[in-house]
């Protein structure tokens, strides 16, 4: 199997992802207020921006010790750029750090430090996390290898990925608070702009998630039809809980899916397709009573639920591969159970502190909030001077 | 000149406006309205959180109509527009001291 | 009978809905309008191109209600509508010289 | 006082507003309705079907006026609005018997 | 070639028929009512679960003899999960089936007896006939080739599934009966809620498409640029004479691409670039002229017309391939015009008749109708308790 | 590598170049006026509809001396239709031409004439260049060799697509005239109708991009990863600039990306990353204060910003590949400053004179615009009799 091949396989694999991103971007618009959905998609897209600047800068060299510093002949080397294509494979997992937060601070957070943050955690935070897990830095693959007997397993990322992105948005959404009259005596909650264009995202979702967690395998030498069905099985799993629990609320089952493909990144290589189903069902179940109780008891307002889709169930799904991933269960074996606990719970923590010492350094530096009054007015008009359907305005 | 002003329910426009037209009146004005009284809104739900709407899609009809056809016009939007059911709305009537129609400068009984 | 016509600022619909209310109003039909006023509107921008965006959303409010009820409509929308900036709106009152309830042919007071 | 409605059509409201600020009026409500009329409906057709479309989009423009100023908003409003097709609108008026501006609590001419 | 590739192949093939269904989600959207358009959404993904879930349990086996009722290391076997891949791939054919159908019963059919329906239809009935056609199931095709020459030419699925599915939805939709106020003295057809959603749904599925027709090869020494040259071909004839014969009409234009792609699914592998036009020209004459007929005279409420298009354009597409396939006129050869006749007419009469059994004991048991005061408030409400657009309701 | 490989590698890149076209239809979908939503949409299906036939029937066989005259069996040949797909992804970039020009001429050009227009440029023009370009006809690009020492590099068609598309339509946009009202005493501006479906073109664009871009290497051989990234950071330099410089604008920053890609093309295959993230973001300004000078200082009425866009950029991209392409720039070299400056602007009067040419002959003979009355209408009702929300007109 030559280079080429391998070249175009993790090249389908980054666009499927890069296709995500546009996913991201349609998920917010629809679910925030009609007021804050040019801000969403300009967003998505600067922060896009932001983040392969920054990862390609410093990122990647913290997380695999390789900088693009030489000239084209020497980065492309023999390979056909193959080790390029991994970048742009690999840079579009980092970017979709501030794109999971972005749909958890939306409504009232700042422009401009919310790029300067997407720009720390991308170029730092990130990384340091990646490395560990992927490229085996600081030794902790090691360590926990030497001491439960397997490394963290997580394939694609529920915990360097998902996990990761949704405690950092908790902690973020932490320092910034609450939309205006979102709680208190008079709060209530705003019901979503538009279910056709959430769905859209949550459908671009779904499709370049397949790339996100097959071509996480980098090679044709190492792909796996079982992560394909895996991925399959805990979508269909998130659908059907979502739908039942959720009782075929529009939201829901739209999130169900996102849930169960969360939740099987980091097992789907190792886990048997009905455990799937149920890994990817019970993080069904995880969105709609975790989504609840943020809002409801903790009353946080993350606004998509981004705490619970990535942060709850990107950790159930780092743990669920130590379970399922057992021979015992179907699975492939190859995993601690141990490991999968630790692995998953030093980056939860390590995620939430790098959320609240991020966004509260701004905070104290800069502010990150909206004025009220721009608030009110909406982001659309306060930022970017446009509304959504600028024509109707007259 | 009167207004004959009238909230009635969408799905009755088509019938409203036969009925109108059979009793000689050629124009009218209808505007996409929210009502709230007596019928009852709904309640939606999105993950998990209600909303109640408590205001429900009526449309507005307004006929500027002469004096003697007043009578005429509210019995035929009345028998149009019942549906027997709570929420088929209200007719309000008014007096309007002048009309013009734009286009010609007519005014008053020959603007309608 | 009269009718209370109300321009309000979108925002504040639910306190007006309840302030009428609790003065005994059951009923009421709202309006999306625009409005020109002392309240300046806003500019966007497009590709470079700035647009005078110079009408503002607002909502008009209609009331029937039986004579006497006025002033109390009118105090109770005036208090709940307020802010105290530019732009609050207005409050008109006209005559009505009919009304009907569509479902039970009820007439004038009867009917609000 | 009075009230100046008028239906018009949709791309005269530039037009129109700016004919009514050089007679001294400041403020208007906007609201987008459907007229029914002489001028006659389109026809859209979809996969074969054809549907009638018999309501057109006008605007209504309604103007509180003080009794004086009337007949120069009236003709303000005819010849800004005039294209001579058919189609071009109506005004009506009529009295209303209180103003009130919201933010201060003025009446009558004073709130306009 | 390496399984790598293969698994790589028939992945893009999966992913691409997955996005399809997608389009079908918002092809829907776009024409039915604005008070159905959540529920249009909500059932494509319900129906997409439902169907995976029968198919991994039963369907397959049916079909095709193989089950994953084994451990992971077994069911993965040592072609790289390329079996895997193959499922993926193929039940996102079957999940097609009731996604045809919903665009037929939408607007006043439950949901709960639709999800019933569709998991009876993928479980059993369309795995009997796509066993029979695609692997030789029951000797069917042996003796079509003893008798006729060649086997029924299927390649892509103009019969197995576009005609399966439209005729099945035309058995529903007989069962089901119009929407209220469509036929009767007062009767009148509804126009559609929104040309771009429609037309996005479109575009989805003729992206998508490609993946169906080409990936149909299954394996890379299989694939033919043959093939995705005539569907291109096809899909452009559909598209020119939907825009004749439709006179510039935005739902035919959008419809006569899907009828010429539904046609050359069949005669793809067989037929010459020319030929493939001039059958999508001709599925694009029969889509326009039989959604007239469908509609108008034979006042059958087919609410997307997907008897037309798939039913009519799938059969046609089966007959076709007998002759454009031919040597003479230019194709590849190795069908024969009677195998086809017979197979497709075969296929039509099972798919109609699934169409009336399962639809019409669901209607004898449990109803298949929402109550009218439900319908015309509309599924939205009724079902899923919220509209398209919740924060525009107030 | 087999010829299957391949086969699927320029069927993915077709694909993905066949998704741009959606991009194109929604791009303009949101730019313009609701009144002519849904001609965008026909248009742009039509356009590629017609593209196809012609570049069949004729267009291919000017560029490359192929045609396909003969039976299926000798088209195919031994390759697995290698060929034919090979026809399926330079069709789409063909096509590409029609789609830029329409969002210059949209809002006012009859639908006719505009597809006669589409269909005499792509079967004849279009070609003519592509041949001299990207085939060697006439012994041009020998020509440039021999005298600059190296050929034209024109890797993706930053001249060939984009800027022969822009400048045709700048050409074509002259002869049509701005729209009623646009200039003159009482000329506005008209807002967008809406951001959300131009920001769902944008992305569609951006992700087809990469197709357009990588699988321009045609061959598993012959791909490089180099491609990809440059492609990536050209985008992220054009949004980076276009938000900078444009003050967060939405319409600037999606058309950033755009921009950036749009001068990527060209020299993707030899600029290093560093580099070309500079291309794209000089491209981004570029955009920015092109659109400008032409709506205000020319004024031109070019809808979509199509000639700054595809018709500026463009020819930037072509000159910056014999700046960012030579290894004192950290380029691979092997290109020549004074042959891309001379091919770029060969190419732009060419493109130019054959936009003046067709639409001024067409001008003459046929007419180019709706009637007035038809314009205010708006093109939807006009010439498709049906507005973008049907169920809203009642
Ligand atoms: N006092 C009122 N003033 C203005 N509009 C009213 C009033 N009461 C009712 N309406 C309008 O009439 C509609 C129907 O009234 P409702 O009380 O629901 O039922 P019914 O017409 O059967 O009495 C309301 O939705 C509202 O739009
Ligand atoms: N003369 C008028 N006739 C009709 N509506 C008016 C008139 N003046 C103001 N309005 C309405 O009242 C709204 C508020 O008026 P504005 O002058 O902006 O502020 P304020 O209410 O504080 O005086 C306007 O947006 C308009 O809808
Ligand atoms: N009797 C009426 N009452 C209320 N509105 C009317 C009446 N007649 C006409 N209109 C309004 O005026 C508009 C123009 O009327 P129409 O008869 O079409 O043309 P014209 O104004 O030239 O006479 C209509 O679309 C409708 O909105």
């Amino acid at each position: 199997m030559g280079n080429g091949a391998n070249v175009f396989f993790l090249l389908m694999g980054a666009i499927l992802v890069f296709a995500m991103h546009g996913g991201f971007a349609f998920l917010e618009v629809g679910t925030v207020r009609q007021k804050n959905q040019v801000n969403a998609l300009v967003k998505i897209l600067a922060d896009f921006a932001v983040s392969v600047t920054v990862y390609f800068l410093v990122g990647y060299l913290i997380a695999y010790g390789i900088d693009f510093y030489a000239s084209a002949a020497d980065i492309v080397s023999d390979d056909q750029g193959l080790g390029l294509v991994k970048f742009f494979f690999l840079v579009t997992f980092a970017a979709a750090i501030p794109a999971i937060i972005s749909g958890g601070v939306a409504e009232r957070m700042r422009f401009v430090p919310q790029l300067v943050a997407s720009a720390a955690i991308v170029a730092v935070a990130y990384p340091l996390l990646e490395g560990v897990v992927w490229n085996g830095n600081f030794g902790i693959q090691a360590w926990l290898a030497d001491t439960f007997g397997n490394p963290l397993n997580d394939f694609a990322g529920s915990v360097v990925v998902h996990a990761f992105g949704g405690w950092v948005a908790l902690g973020a959404v932490l320092q910034l608070g609450p939309r205006l009259g979102r709680y208190g005596a008079d709060g209530r909650a705003t019901p979503p702009s538009s279910i056709p264009w959430l769905a859209l995202g949550s459908w671009l979702l779904c499709i370049g998630w397949f790339g996100f967690n097959v071509m996480s395998a980098q090679s044709l030498e190492a792909v796996s039809g079982l992560v394909a069905m895996n991925s399959l099985m805990a979508m269909v799993g998130g659908i059907l809980a979502a739908l039942v629990v959720g009782k075929a609320d529009a939201g829901y089952i739209h999130n169900g899916a996102l849930a169960g493909l969360v939740a099987v990144c980091a097992g789907s290589n190792v886990m048997h397709p009905a455990g799937s189903f149920v890994v990817g069902a019970i993080a069904g179940v995880i969105f709609v009573k975790g989504f609840e109780f943020c809002q409801n008891r903790l009353k946080v307002d993350d606004v998509l639920g981004v705490w619970p889709l990535h942060g709850l169930c990107g950790a159930w799904g780092g743990i669920a591969a130590g379970i399922f991933g057992l021979t015992s269960l179907g699975g492939l074996g190859g995993v601690s159970f141990m490991s999968q606990l630790v692995g998953t719970l030093g980056g939860v923590v390590f995620a939430f502190v790098v959320g609240l010492v991020v966004y509260g350094v701004l905070k104290a530096v800069v502010g990150l909030r909206l004025s009220p009054e721009d608030e009110r007015r909406g982001a659309d008009l306060a930022v970017h001077r446009i509304s959504a359907s600028p024509e109707a305005d007259r | 000149m009167k207004i004959v002003m009238a909230i009635i329910k969408p799905f009755k426009l088509d019938e409203v406006r036969d009925a109108l037209t059979s009793v000689g009146v050629h124009g009218l004005t209808v505007t996409e309205v929210k009502g709230y009284g007596r019928q009852k809104g709904h309640t939606e739900i999105y993950r998990g959180t209600e909303y109640a709407v408590s205001f429900l899609p009526k449309l507005k009809i307004e006929v500027a109509v002469s004096d003697p056809a007043v009578d005429k016009v509210i019995e035929a939007i009345t028998t149009a527009a019942k549906t027997g059911q709570i929420g088929d709305g209200k007719i309000f009537v008014y007096s309007i001291e002048h009309a013009v129609r734009i286009r010609t400068g007519e005014t008053d009984d020959a603007a309608l």
